[in-house]
């Protein structure tokens, strides 16, 4: 019989790693949130956009580098524009802003089904091989996975804290008057925080694609996850995401591995209401970046 | 008293009289008596071949069944406009309440042998306890926050139906649930079109009645509904049960006939949830009329989209074989050539549908009449406002 | 591309066929003519007198000169299972129109190729398209079992045959059993009933279990109305053999992780995951080949059936083993590798089993319609009934009325030879020869091609 | 009625710190109300007797419309107990004091702007039942023209609040409040901006009001134009009570002269 402490560290390891995905999927929504203001409904399909990128681009065949490159640029190009062809003029309209995105997403889903159909596709697989760790194995995709997400939150971290640009959108996040006034223009950085955003989508897009295989309904539960760990990190927080990320990754591991497989997906949710009714400001309140 | 219940009498039986109601209203009641007749209509020679041309399909029974479909999904948008056109508080999950109608009202009769009649009123019970469920919350929770409540709360009926699916059929729904008036398409027309004018009637009376007021009040500034004595709580409250109810009931007759059956993809769907709302802003918020005649359209245009043998040369696929895709795309697209604009003309098209415009004039529905040109003072401004209200304190605006 | 290079071509390819041509030119005079009839006295008599619908506008007798066969297909254009529906149905239509045997009297056969997103309510209202505003004499087609659940009523409504090709749930035999003459104009042309399915894969674990070598197996089902009776046949009957359920799961149907699920696996101990997949079947494929779960795969799974699936999941279908209705290499009949032929020099690829289904309903529909003299639905019914044809997946032939699963193709299993009446399947294995991927079929012995491999791995 | 009288009866119950519930038709004892660490109302203790009209004044951010926010229910207080007409009613929700009878106007005014002054008069008028035939034939316009007629807009019911002047809306929120016919009025800063004839129109419909059995507390920051009004005023300060009395009193008390940095007050 397998002890109980190698079960448990088994749960940790994969925890982990799945974590490491959601901090991926969480953080572009967090950002787009805490500095612009806006909920980006299109999060999801953005993901989805990431994963479709690098299944075209193995159709053309493009090769991994491709596909990669592929999976991180049509994201942040289309999370670009989408800022700049819509969002941009509603900004003062936060509403028309989470009704329009949620058209956008339909678009995007429905242009898959047309062209795609409703059937999952298999993307080319990144990373191919196992590792064994804590008496189990995994696949290398998830390890590379988890280093691949704590490196951009480390650049991320950096990029904020000691760049222009970085401080800018420290600044924006604050507040958008007082930005203004000492002469940071709102609207670049929310531009650069869109095109970001979409490139971490499209990354979240290509290692989930990779792992699960791609559908064009994929990113609907994405979305929810991203505003569960939001909600429960706190608005525009990167830490609050990453430690919702974490709590929620965790949360559902054990529900899965201890409870019942068909407890998938509810783990979010659950946390999501109770940290809705018992705490609205969420674990960490409002701040940014630390 | 006498003498003013008499007066008040005078009064109501002169706007029924069809031939002093404004022309709008004309148009309107011609509309309705169309809707009523057209299942005679289409046996008279000449007229008849017309009918068919204008119906949503290219038969008459194919064309009343489609009809019939349209008016449940103009039912369930005139929910929506009840409770996010007046009180301001945006659903993005109404199918919430579509689904818990639908579902409970089949469950009770598939499983417990109910009549359709009986599990329809269990239905549309359970989905004001629904509307209970979101309205409470709505008083603490506002803006945003309450639009992303409302999102995932079909959500996680997804996923429990998903966890219980030996219960629930899961993303497969229930299978065939028996019908309110059988197979008949001249029947099912009359019971949608009956449901639906019962609906409207309900619903415009309501919001033209003091009720309507109070509810726009609170969409405006809750603080001086509550200074003028009046609970928001109860009101807001209130907006979400009767909004629950009425689509529960929509919900639930719908499941109950040939055109509709049990399953997350017919009542609970990201999509439906979409379309509910982009039926009502386009139609015209916090009117009505408008989400009715919005919901209709777009319930129908994908039925005309494919009637269309047009197949698109480059990309190969036919009109009809995307018209879901194209009419998001149609709907992007107006959003984008009116920034905003697209709504306030529905707003302003909504109001002279409803005779709103009048502005001035006493003897108007006390309805909170307006005039369209005064920014700041549509329902889309003022929940956007109200939007803007909490985002700026969530992010240290300009407050203290 | 999964539509096996046969994209846009059940629309789109209308354009330079015969049948399509007249499909389209025929559409507005059809549409006119319900029209005029609807308008005449269609809506008076049954508008108001009991609102009970049209049921059948064509006229009762004899072979009308144009014949529209109405098919229903989940995303012909995308989904290799609808487009195989529709291709098949496609190249059955022209067969017709070349042939002077068959439907001789009609001047043309046409096919209204509709599209059903899976959904039930999309499916219905498809469905009473075909019947209503086209006059289709038969229709066929429907994969999924929730939407053929949905079209029993309308179907009966209309009273139309129609030939279901992709849908197991007996549920609907089981309607036509007990309101016969209600539900009559059902028949199921294959595959074998969702319980026959189920108790299929049973007969084949106990003939082919020495090669096989499973001594436990963990049951995944997905949990769509389908698997129901698949689950039930393999529960009543597993008993029978030396063989170890260690695990049985419905799993949801919108399940993308099967990380989980195949942890749970690992954890019981099971040789083989006995599985029945249809929608939801590629994540499950490819999550167990890149992880190398360490227990073999095998049972129905429908994806695994396309030709092109090797290389549209870069091999991840290797090793599995599947249940398949037939396959391009395996002689059924004397017509299964004539049709395969046809479909891919016409389509540029194989079809999946619902394709030699189609096309079997369809001929097997104008046969009994030739011999009847005429396309009146009762007519035709009881011509079906007493029908035997010989078609690309085996002998056509039908419960009878008073049998649990009326109207469903007779299922007879057989090691050695084929069966006289009724159908029987194959079971194939995905192998790997020259670097690309082929489906060597391991069961019955009279087709088989290859032995069994297991995975290196496990 | 005599103001003299009632005045010094006030006097002695507050300095006492000792307020019953019946002490009149609004009774506050030891209010106190504290935003995070920050003390806003200080142990404040009043009485405000039936038909006079109370001057409650204080510099600005001395906790004049906080001591208001939590006599009307819009913030529960910290500490401390108010009794309306005898009965204990901290905390009370807004809406159900304006239905107890105790209505007030808003100094940053908070009309509907969606709508003209004669429904925004005529909303305050609407009773609290949720399905109603009332209004669907416009029926509660006639009484609700006669408020606006009475505070003076008989000539701007169909202009909507962003048209009217300074004065007007100030009108307006008297309209309201009135709509509710409320017994106690709170009347926050009614002179601001207002000019001369305009002061002393509002000054006297709040008299005609008095007379007809109103109670009213009108709060503002200094005692101008108060003065012909009022029959006594209470002052405070820092949130705490600094003194309680006669316009004449109030004028000459150090203390308050102090607080308001020699002359302030005038």
């Amino acid at each position: 019989m397998a002890s109980t402490l190698s079960v448990a560290l088994t749960i940790i390891v994969q925890a982990a790693m799945i974590s490491a995905l959601y901090a991926l999927i969480a953080i572009g929504f967090t950002l787009i949130f805490g500095v612009g203001g806006v909920l980006n409904l299109a999060h999801g399909a953005t993901i989805t956009m990431g994963a479709f990128s690098a299944y075209y681009a193995g159709q053309l065949g493009l090769g991994l580098p491709g596909a990669v490159l592929a999976s991180v640029a049509v994201p942040a190009i289309f999370a670009g524009l989408l800022y700049l062809g819509m969002v941009k003029r509603l900004e003062e309209e936060p509403i028309m802003v989470m009704i329009t995105t949620l058209v956008v997403s339909v678009v995007i889903e429905q242009a898959i089904v047309v062209f795609e159909g409703t059937t999952s596709r298999s993307i080319p697989q990144l990373i191919e091989g196992q590792f064994s760790l804590a008496g189990a194995t995994f696949q290398n995709l998830l390890g590379v996975m988890f280093v691949v997400s704590w490196i951009i939150i480390g650049l991320l971290f950096l990029f904020v804290n000691y760049t222009k640009t970085g401080k800018g959108i420290l600044a924006v996040s604050m507040s958008h008057k007082g930005a203004s006034l000492v002469g940071i223009q709102s609207s670049r950085i929310n531009l650069i925080t869109w095109i970001i955003a979409g490139a971490f989508a499209g990354i979240a897009g290509l290692f989930l694609g990779s792992w699960l295989t791609a559908d064009f309904a994929m990113g609907q539960a994405q979305l929810v996850l991203s505003f569960s760990i939001v909600v429960v990190g706190g608005i525009g927080s990167i830490r609050g995401s990453v430690v919702g990320a974490y709590l929620i990754g965790f949360l559902e591991i054990a529900t899965t591995n201890l409870i019942s497989s068909s407890l998938q997906g509810l783990a979010p949710l659950v946390v999501l209401v109770v940290v809705l009714l018992v705490k609205p400001e969420g674990l960490f309140g409002r701040e940014f970046a630390e | 008293m006498t003498d003013n219940d008499t007066s008040r009498l005078r009064l109501l039986l002169g706007r029924l009289n069809p031939l002093g109601l404004p022309l709008r209203q004309k148009i309107g009641v011609f509309g309705l008596a169309f809707l009523i007749a057209m299942p005679l209509l289409v046996s008279l020679p000449v007229v008849g071949r017309f009918v068919v041309m204008i119906l949503p399909a290219s038969s008459w029974e194919l064309g009343l069944y489609n009809l019939a479909a349209a008016l449940f999904f103009g039912m369930f948008a005139m929910s929506w406009d009840a409770v996010s056109g007046y009180t301001g508080e945006i659903s993005f999950g109404h199918g919430l309440f579509f689904a818990v109608g639908g579902y409970t009202s089949a469950m009770l009769n598939m499983g417990h042998g109910l009549s359709p009649w009986v599990s329809v009123l269990g239905g549309v019970l359970l989905a004001a306890v629904a509307g209970v469920m979101i309205g409470v919350p709505a008083l603490r929770i506002e803006g945003p926050y309450l639009s992303l409540v409302t999102l995932v709360a079909p959500l996680i009926l997804l996923q429990v139906f998903i966890y219980m699916s030996d219960i629930f059929g899961g993303e497969q729904g229930l299978g065939n649930p028996e019908n309110l008036v059988g197979l008949g398409f001249v029947s099912n027309y009359f019971l949608a079109l009956g449901l639906f004018l019962a609906v409207f009637v309900l619903l415009w009376a309501l919001t033209r009645s003091n009720t309507g007021s109070i509810l726009t009040a609170i969409r405006e500034d809750e603080n001086a509904v509550s200074a003028a004595g009046l609970s928001t709580a109860k009101f807001k409250i209130f907006a979400f049960v009767l909004s629950g109810a009425i689509g529960g009931l929509a919900g639930a007759a719908y499941v109950h006939t040939p055109v509709g059956s049990p399953t997350p993809s017919e009542l609970m769907s990201v999509i439906i949830n979409v379309e509910v709302i982009i039926a009502a802003v386009l139609g015209g918020m916090g009117t009505i009329v408008g989400a009715a005649l919005g919901g209709l359209f777009v319930a129908m245009l994908p039925d005309y989209l494919n009637l269309v043998e047009f197949t698109v040369p480059v990309i190969g696929k036919s009109i009809s074989e995307m018209s879901f895709f194209l009419f998001a795309i149609v709907t992007l697209f107006l959003l984008n050539i009116f920034p905003g604009g697209v709504l306030r003309w529905g707003i302003a098209l909504g109001r002279r549908a409803t005779g709103r415009d009048g502005g001035g004039k006493e003897g108007m529905a006390a309805d909170g009449g307006q005039s369209p040109e005064d920014a700041g003072t549509n329902p889309v401004a003022q929940t956007m406002e109200r939007y803007q209200e909490y985002y700026d304190n969530m992010f240290g605006g300009d407050d203290k | 591309m999964v539509n096996d290079g046969s994209s846009g071509s059940a629309g789109a390819a209308n354009g330079s066929k015969n049948t399509g041509d007249e499909y389209n030119g025929n559409r507005s005079k059809l549409n006119r003519r319900r029209f005029i009839q609807a308008a005449g006295v269609g809506a008076a008599a049954t508008g108001f007198a009991g609102c009970l619908g049209g049921g059948p506008g064509e006229s009762s007798e004899g072979i009308p000169s144009e014949v529209t066969l109405g098919v229903l297909a989940p995303a012909p254009e995308n989904n290799p299972i609808g487009a195989a529906i529709a291709n098949s149905a496609e190249l059955a239509a022209e067969k017709l129109n070349n042939s002077s045997d068959l439907l001789g009297d009609a001047d043309s056969v046409s096919v209204s190729i509709k599209n059903t997103q899976e959904s039930p309510s999309t499916g219905r209202q498809r469905y009473r398209e075909l019947t209503l505003d086209e006059g289709a004499n038969m229709t066929t087609g429907v994969f999924t079992s929730e939407v053929l659940l949905q079209l029993m009523d309308p179907i009966s409504q209309q009273q139309t045959v129609h030939m279901t090709s992709g849908a197991a749930s007996p549920k609907a035999s089981n309607q036509v059993n007990e309101e016969y003459d209600k539900y009559k104009y059902h028949f199921r042309a294959g595959p074998i009933n969702g319980y026959h399915l189920g108790q299929n894969m049973v007969d084949f674990l106990e003939a082919k279990g020495n090669d096989l070598g499973w001594e436990s197996v963990a049951l995944l089902v997905e949990n769509y109305e389908w698997t129901n009776p698949v689950q039930q046949a393999i529960d009543d009957h597993i008993g029978d053999l030396d063989v170890d359920v260690v695990m049985e799961e419905r799993y949801a149907s919108g399940t993308s992780n099967f990380g989980p699920i195949y942890d749970s696996v690992e954890e019981s101990g099971a040789d083989a995951a006995f599985v029945a997949m249809a929608h939801t079947g590629t994540p499950a494929v490819v999550q167990w080949a890149r992880d190398q779960r360490p227990f073999e795969f095998g049972g129905i799974h429908v994806l695994t059936q396309l030709p092109a699936y090797y290389s549209q999941t870069g091999g991840a279908c290797r090793f599995t083993v599947s249940q398949n209705t037939a396959t391009p290499q395996s002689e059924l009949t004397d017509k299964t590798l004539q049709y395969a032929q046809d479909y891919n020099s016409a389509y540029g690829g194989f079809p999946v089993y619902t394709g030699y289904i189609t096309h079997d309903a369809i001929m097997q529909w104008a046969t009994v319609a030739t011999e009847r003299g005429t396309v009146n639905a009762d007519e035709v019914v009881s011509g079906l009934e007493e029908s035997s044809y010989t078609g690309t997946a085996g002998s056509l032939d039908y419960y009878g009325k008073d049998h649990e699963y009326a109207h469903d193709i007779k299922y007879n299993f057989r090691t050695d030879s084929p069966p006289e009446t009724g159908v029987n399947p194959v079971f194939q294995q995905w192998q790997e020869s020259d670097g690309s991927g082929t489906q060597e079929v391991l069961h019955p012995e009279y087709v088989s091609s290859a032995d069994y491999q297991a995975p290196p791995w496990v | 009625m005599s103001a003299d009288a009632a005045t010094d009866e006030l006097a002695t119950a507050t300095t006492a710190e000792d307020v019953r519930p019946d002490d009149g038709i609004l009774a506050v004892e030891s209010l106190r109300k504290e935003f995070g660490g920050l003390v806003a109302v200080d142990d404040l203790s009043f009485a405000v007797q039936e038909q006079e009209i109370l001057g409650f004044i204080g510099p600005n951010g001395a906790g004049k419309s906080t001591t208001f926010n939590c006599v009307t229910g819009t913030y529960p207080p910290t500490a401390g107990t108010v009794w309306y007409k005898g009965e204990q009613v901290t905390g009370t929700p807004p809406h159900k004091m304006v239905k107890r009878g105790m209505a007030r106007t808003f100094q940053s005014f908070a009309p509907l702007e969606d709508r003209t002054v004669l429904k925004n008069v005529a909303l305050s008028m609407m009773n609290d039942t949720l399905v109603t035939v009332e209004g669907l034939l416009g029926e509660f316009h006639d009484e609700a023209r006669a408020i606006c007629e009475r505070v003076g807009l008989d000539d701007r019911l169909y202009q909507t609040p962003a048209e009217l002047p300074h004065a007007g809306m100030l009108r307006l929120e008297l309209g309201r409040a009135l709509g509710t016919d409320p017994d106690l009025l709170l009347v926050d800063e009614p002179f601001a901006g207002l000019s001369g004839p305009e002061v002393e129109s509002v000054s006297d419909l709040l008299l005609d009001l008095r007379d007809e059995g109103m109670t009213l507390v009108v709060v503002d920051h200094n005692m101008r134009g108060l003065l012909q009004l009022i029959d006594r005023a209470i002052v405070i300060n820092f949130g705490s009570l600094l003194a309680n009395g006669s316009p004449d009193e109030i004028k000459n008390n150090p203390d308050v002269q102090e607080a308001y940095l020699g002359g302030g007050l005038e």
